[in-house]
């Protein structure tokens, strides 16, 4: 049976103070932030996000979400992108910056205990939400596998992180200043083909992951997208981050935002990250 | 410290602990956030909108985010009545017993305004309703019904109808003379007149020329309202003789106590839910705090105690 | 940079060099801008309210600041029509000839509202007038005639019987239905709708209990109010064929763009004057650089090209 | 003929981009700080303000007046109390952050060429529009006497410059911690009555500028006050700021926020400052 909902026990949510003790530039317009937030931090399972509050006053009121790079002692890591008035402003964060989060939230990556194998599909910032689940696969003893992409390669992050945990990382940036030159799909859809893998997860822009789940579902491999929504309360309430599933209507924030490909319903599916 | 100050409040009939409740569609049906917050801190539980049949609500996008505000095009989306009652109430009930639950009605037709609180008198474990006459993000019904006199006069007297239970009807700002309409809905039996909803709002995207919200058009909530809110929970105080539960942008305990001052018995926090989820227990210790400061010895004392 | 763009814009007859208008009453009589920015640039400066006779305005404090807005209580403080044409009119005239003056008109009765357009018709340099029938913050007269559609009608028909000059009728949101108004001003042979004026808003002080504005309620502008202001317009100029003039908390090129979007064949800003005195000119040259980086050759391509 | 209006040849406004080039707490809860504004420094008049833009965002809006403490070499000084929003950012404020101001704004301090002798009474921070002023008058080689009052101590501000400049500076403290023990009204008052000045400025909460105005005329010597009114625009064209005088309303943004005291109608005078 398909409930498209969240099948993991996810960790109780907490509002926790957190310090920011490094940010810095890592690509092109993409910086990396670390949190001290003992809690959450101890808590959170790969592919789960916080909701940060960046802002002070309320000229823009709500939190932002992200997912987690990486977690450990105590630390969060968190990649993002600057896009808006939000992470510009998470740019300017200097060490000993005080902030809030609410996490963890949401229903992170599934890892079948049967799994030998897995093909992480990354495009642009798909990194994100990647690395946490790179590094848990790679600790299970199971093969990673990378395909990671990028408008060019001042643009590609998470490749240090993949090459140390994953047996073999494939680049492909669009203009072809590293890696195979064209769409990360394009090499991804060669490595599917060729077989040998029992799980496919993928994160990045969403026609970018519509295309992996098709080739995953070629091969007839079980193949799992984190998608993002625009999110007001990140925590169930609101009803703003709806994705339609097989199943009707489900919450972004808490039946996902990590979801079996097989249960999206691509068709309706709203992208606001064309961008990356 | 605040032992001294006594927080209750009594609306139409209903006497609650604190004066303050939760805006309906902020709060979901509480379960959310009782890993946050201790839900007995809360006057009462309002719950989001229920509908008879379940509500798909609008396409995405549905909330745009605007300076001291947000838009949100929801769309009352809702599992129906049934699913409400085995679902959250359920829970509400098993979980938070100490804690009235105020649920939200809405209803394409006067109808299933009654359709939907028949169902609900089966249900002991309810301490209230509250009409949503002004959902902007309805087609047929929602804010409708509560744009004229009339409409929203025959919403109430049907709702009323039906249950001995404290009645409290929403009302819209998007409308030239609220206090009539609080007067008309007063005239036929509500208990007591929560406002505001949200203003009728719109938000372009200059890069795409779209409108942010796959629907168009939505609803502004957010501190950018409050000043709206509060000339209007002013208006129908001075017109009425029920409670009014004022609500628009409270962020903190002084916005709760100006909603007070302007002639609320009670405020509801809806948006600052979301922006942080302790909001309602703080901004409750705070209302405490601000008035065992000043020597005020009941909450309800500020009610309408403005100097004007 | 900026040559390829035809930004005029033409308004009931008038032929505007640029679709921004200052919006009444934020920009007095243009003369205390002149040493800060180049008055040519502008489509057309309109003036703060001219009554018949002077008046005095309400007491002081007039102003409030609110989340991403302010409430004023102004109430048209003007020196009268007589003293404005000997003074601010001829100033105008001297200093800035190639600038179009639009005279926003304030009455309190529809006589009154006559009286200083039949005055003004003896100017020579004045392209037109805006009647204000929608200030919150005056008594008798003010936003009573805007938020009826038959006293809307009323003043509309008499002003029009005074001049052939442009008329352009200032509309109030606080109104339940403001198409409908819209419609019914345009029957009366309006040349254009400009909107919205302020919402009606309140703030009280927590510390002394008084409202923060003498009068107690005020007009809200700035910020907060955009996306009930592109909503308005947006419904507004579905509804009539005259040209739609947008305003409402326009900070920046991006916020004048999401009116024309909208509908609004051209914008005036009010209240980002007050924080950054340039602003007027700086909008002008971000809409230019908007529609020249898009490849958009008329500025008035933009009027309702929203895709819903 | 009083006109109730400003006399003065103003010099020009500007929008200028200004630097903060120090920022220190010199009293309970007052700062000091100074700007780099070359423009609006070289042609400020004592007792003329700056509209300052504190605010980055749109949360709140306005700009807030300062009157200039000091104004040389291309700097201004500001003598700011922290009571808001505003204040309490301005506080934050780190050399380096740039600002903008619109200024010299407002109609400053009248000196009568036949003065020989004046007398400023200050409360609380109303040393903030008479330090350039003391300057000026020293300068011009007129005698200066101050009479200065703050609730403590240590809240007294602008002692340095007023012992630099004046012949005689008087104290007063509500709580007797320096000089004599009361209101700074009731030392002015005594010296008033002693006679020997052709001038008094004052500045300070609007009460004590009432009785001083009184002190001033009973004594029959011509007074001028610097009152304070919420302002939007600080340019003339909002009516925000009005001051009910002899001649009607007047706006204290341009028509003042110097009056003579005589022309102020003191009874339906709006106090915004009672705290100071
Ligand atoms: C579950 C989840 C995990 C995410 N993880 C990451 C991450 O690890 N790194 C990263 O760089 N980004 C991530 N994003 C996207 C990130 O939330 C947005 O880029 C960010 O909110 C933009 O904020 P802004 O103020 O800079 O942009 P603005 O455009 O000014 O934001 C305006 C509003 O739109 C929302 N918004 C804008 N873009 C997005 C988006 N792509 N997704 C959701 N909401 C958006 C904002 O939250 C805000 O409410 C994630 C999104 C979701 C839903
Ligand atoms: C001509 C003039 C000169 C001034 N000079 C000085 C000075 O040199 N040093 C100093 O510390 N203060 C001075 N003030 C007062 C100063 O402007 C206010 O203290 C400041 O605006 C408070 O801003 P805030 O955001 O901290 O307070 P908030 O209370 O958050 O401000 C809210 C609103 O009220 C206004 N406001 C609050 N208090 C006052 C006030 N006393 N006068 C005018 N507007 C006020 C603010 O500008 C803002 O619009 C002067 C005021 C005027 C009119
Ligand atoms: C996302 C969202 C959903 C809402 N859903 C409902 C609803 O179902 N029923 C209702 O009566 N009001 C609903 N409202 C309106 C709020 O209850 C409240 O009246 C309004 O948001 C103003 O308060 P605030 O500014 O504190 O949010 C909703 C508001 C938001 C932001
Ligand atoms: C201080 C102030 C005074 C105003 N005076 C007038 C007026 O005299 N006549 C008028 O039609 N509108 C007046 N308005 C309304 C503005 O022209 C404008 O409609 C409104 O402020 C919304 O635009 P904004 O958000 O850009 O300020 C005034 C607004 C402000 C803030
Ligand atoms: S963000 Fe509120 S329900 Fe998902
Ligand atoms: S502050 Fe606008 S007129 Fe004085």
């Amino acid at each position: 049976m398909t409930t498209c909902g969240c099948a993991h026990h996810t960790p109780p949510r907490v509002l926790e103070n957190v310090t920011v003790v490094a940010n810095d530039r890592v690509a092109q317009g993409v910086g990396l932030v670390t949190f001290d937030s003992p809690r959450i931090a101890r808590d959170i399972q790969p592919g789960q996000f916080v909701h940060l509050r960046i802002a002070q006053g309320v000229d823009y009121l709500l939190r932002r979400p992200f997912s987690i790079y990486r977690a450990h002692a105590g630390r969060l890591e968190i990649l993002y992108q600057v896009v808006g008035r939000g992470t510009r402003d998470l740019a300017l964060a200097t060490p000993g910056t005080e902030m809030d989060m609410v996490g963890p939230l949401g229903c992170g990556w599934r890892i079948a205990d049967s799994t030998t194998h897995a093909l992480l599909v990354s495009g642009g910032l798909g990194a994100a939400p990647l690395g946490m689940l790179a590094e848990e696969l790679a600790e299970r003893g199971i093969a990673v596998t990378v395909a990671m992409g990028a408008p060019c390669g001042e643009r590609l992050v998470g490749r240090d992180l993949f090459e140390r945990v994953a047996r073999r990382v494939e680049i492909a940036t669009d203009d072809g200043s590293c890696g195979t030159a064209g769409f990360v799909t394009g090499v991804c859809g060669e490595m599917v083909a060729e077989g040998g893998y029992d799980a496919v997860y993928t994160c990045g822009p969403e026609p970018m992951q519509r295309i992996v789940a098709a080739q995953a579902a070629e091969a007839e491999v079980a193949c799992q997208v984190s998608l993002e929504r625009l999110m007001a309360c990140g925590i169930g309430v609101c009803l703003s981050c709806v994705v339609e599933t097989k199943c009707g209507l489900r919450r972004a924030c808490v039946d996902g935002p990590v979801f079996y490909a097989k249960e999206v319903v691509w068709d309706s599916a709203h992208d606001v990250t064309c961008e990356r | 410290m605040n032992v001294n100050v006594d927080m209750s409040v009594n609306i139409g009939g209903l006497s609650l602990r604190a004066p303050l409740l939760t805006a309906s569609g902020t709060f979901g049906s509480a379960r959310e956030f009782s890993e946050l917050i201790d839900l007995n801190r809360l006057g009462a539980v309002v719950t989001k909108g229920v509908s008879l049949e379940p509500w798909e609500g609008n396409p995405a996008p549905r909330i745009a985010e605007t300076s001291s505000g947000m838009l949100n095009s929801i769309g009352l989306q809702n599992a129906g009545v049934e699913s409400f009652c085995v679902n959250d109430l359920a829970w509400l009930e098993s979980e938070a017993p100490q804690v009235p639950v105020i649920v939200n009605v809405s209803g394409h037709t006067v109808e299933e305004y009654v359709a939907v609180i028949d169902r609900l008198e089966w249900e002991p474990f309810i301490a209230g309703y509250e009409v949503n006459i002004s959902c902007p993000n309805v087609d047929a019904g929602g804010m409708a019904f509560g744009t004229s006199c009339a409409s929203a006069a025959e919403v109430t007297r049907a709702c009323r109808g039906s249950t001995e239970r404290p009645l409290i009807v929403k009302l819209s700002p998007n409308v030239t003379d609220i206090a009539g309409i609080a007067t008309a809905v007063e005239a036929e039996g509500a208990d007591a007149v929560s406002l505001i909803n949200t203003l009728l709002g719109m938000a372009i995207d200059v890069g795409t020329f779209r409108p942010k919200l796959a629907r168009g058009v939505g609803g502004l909530s957010g501190p950018a309202i409050k000043p709206v809110a509060v000339r209007m929970v002013w208006q129908v105080a001075r017109a009425v003789t029920i409670p009014v539960i004022g609500m628009g942008g409270i962020m903190t305990a002084e916005d709760a106590i100006e909603f007070m001052l302007a002639g609320a018995t009670a405020v509801a926090v809806g948006t600052a839910n979301f922006v942080d989820p302790t909001s309602t227990v703080r901004i409750v210790d705070g209302m405490a705090e601000f008035c065992h400061a000043r020597g005020i010895e009941r909450v309800a004392d500020l009610t309408g105690a403005v100097l004007a």
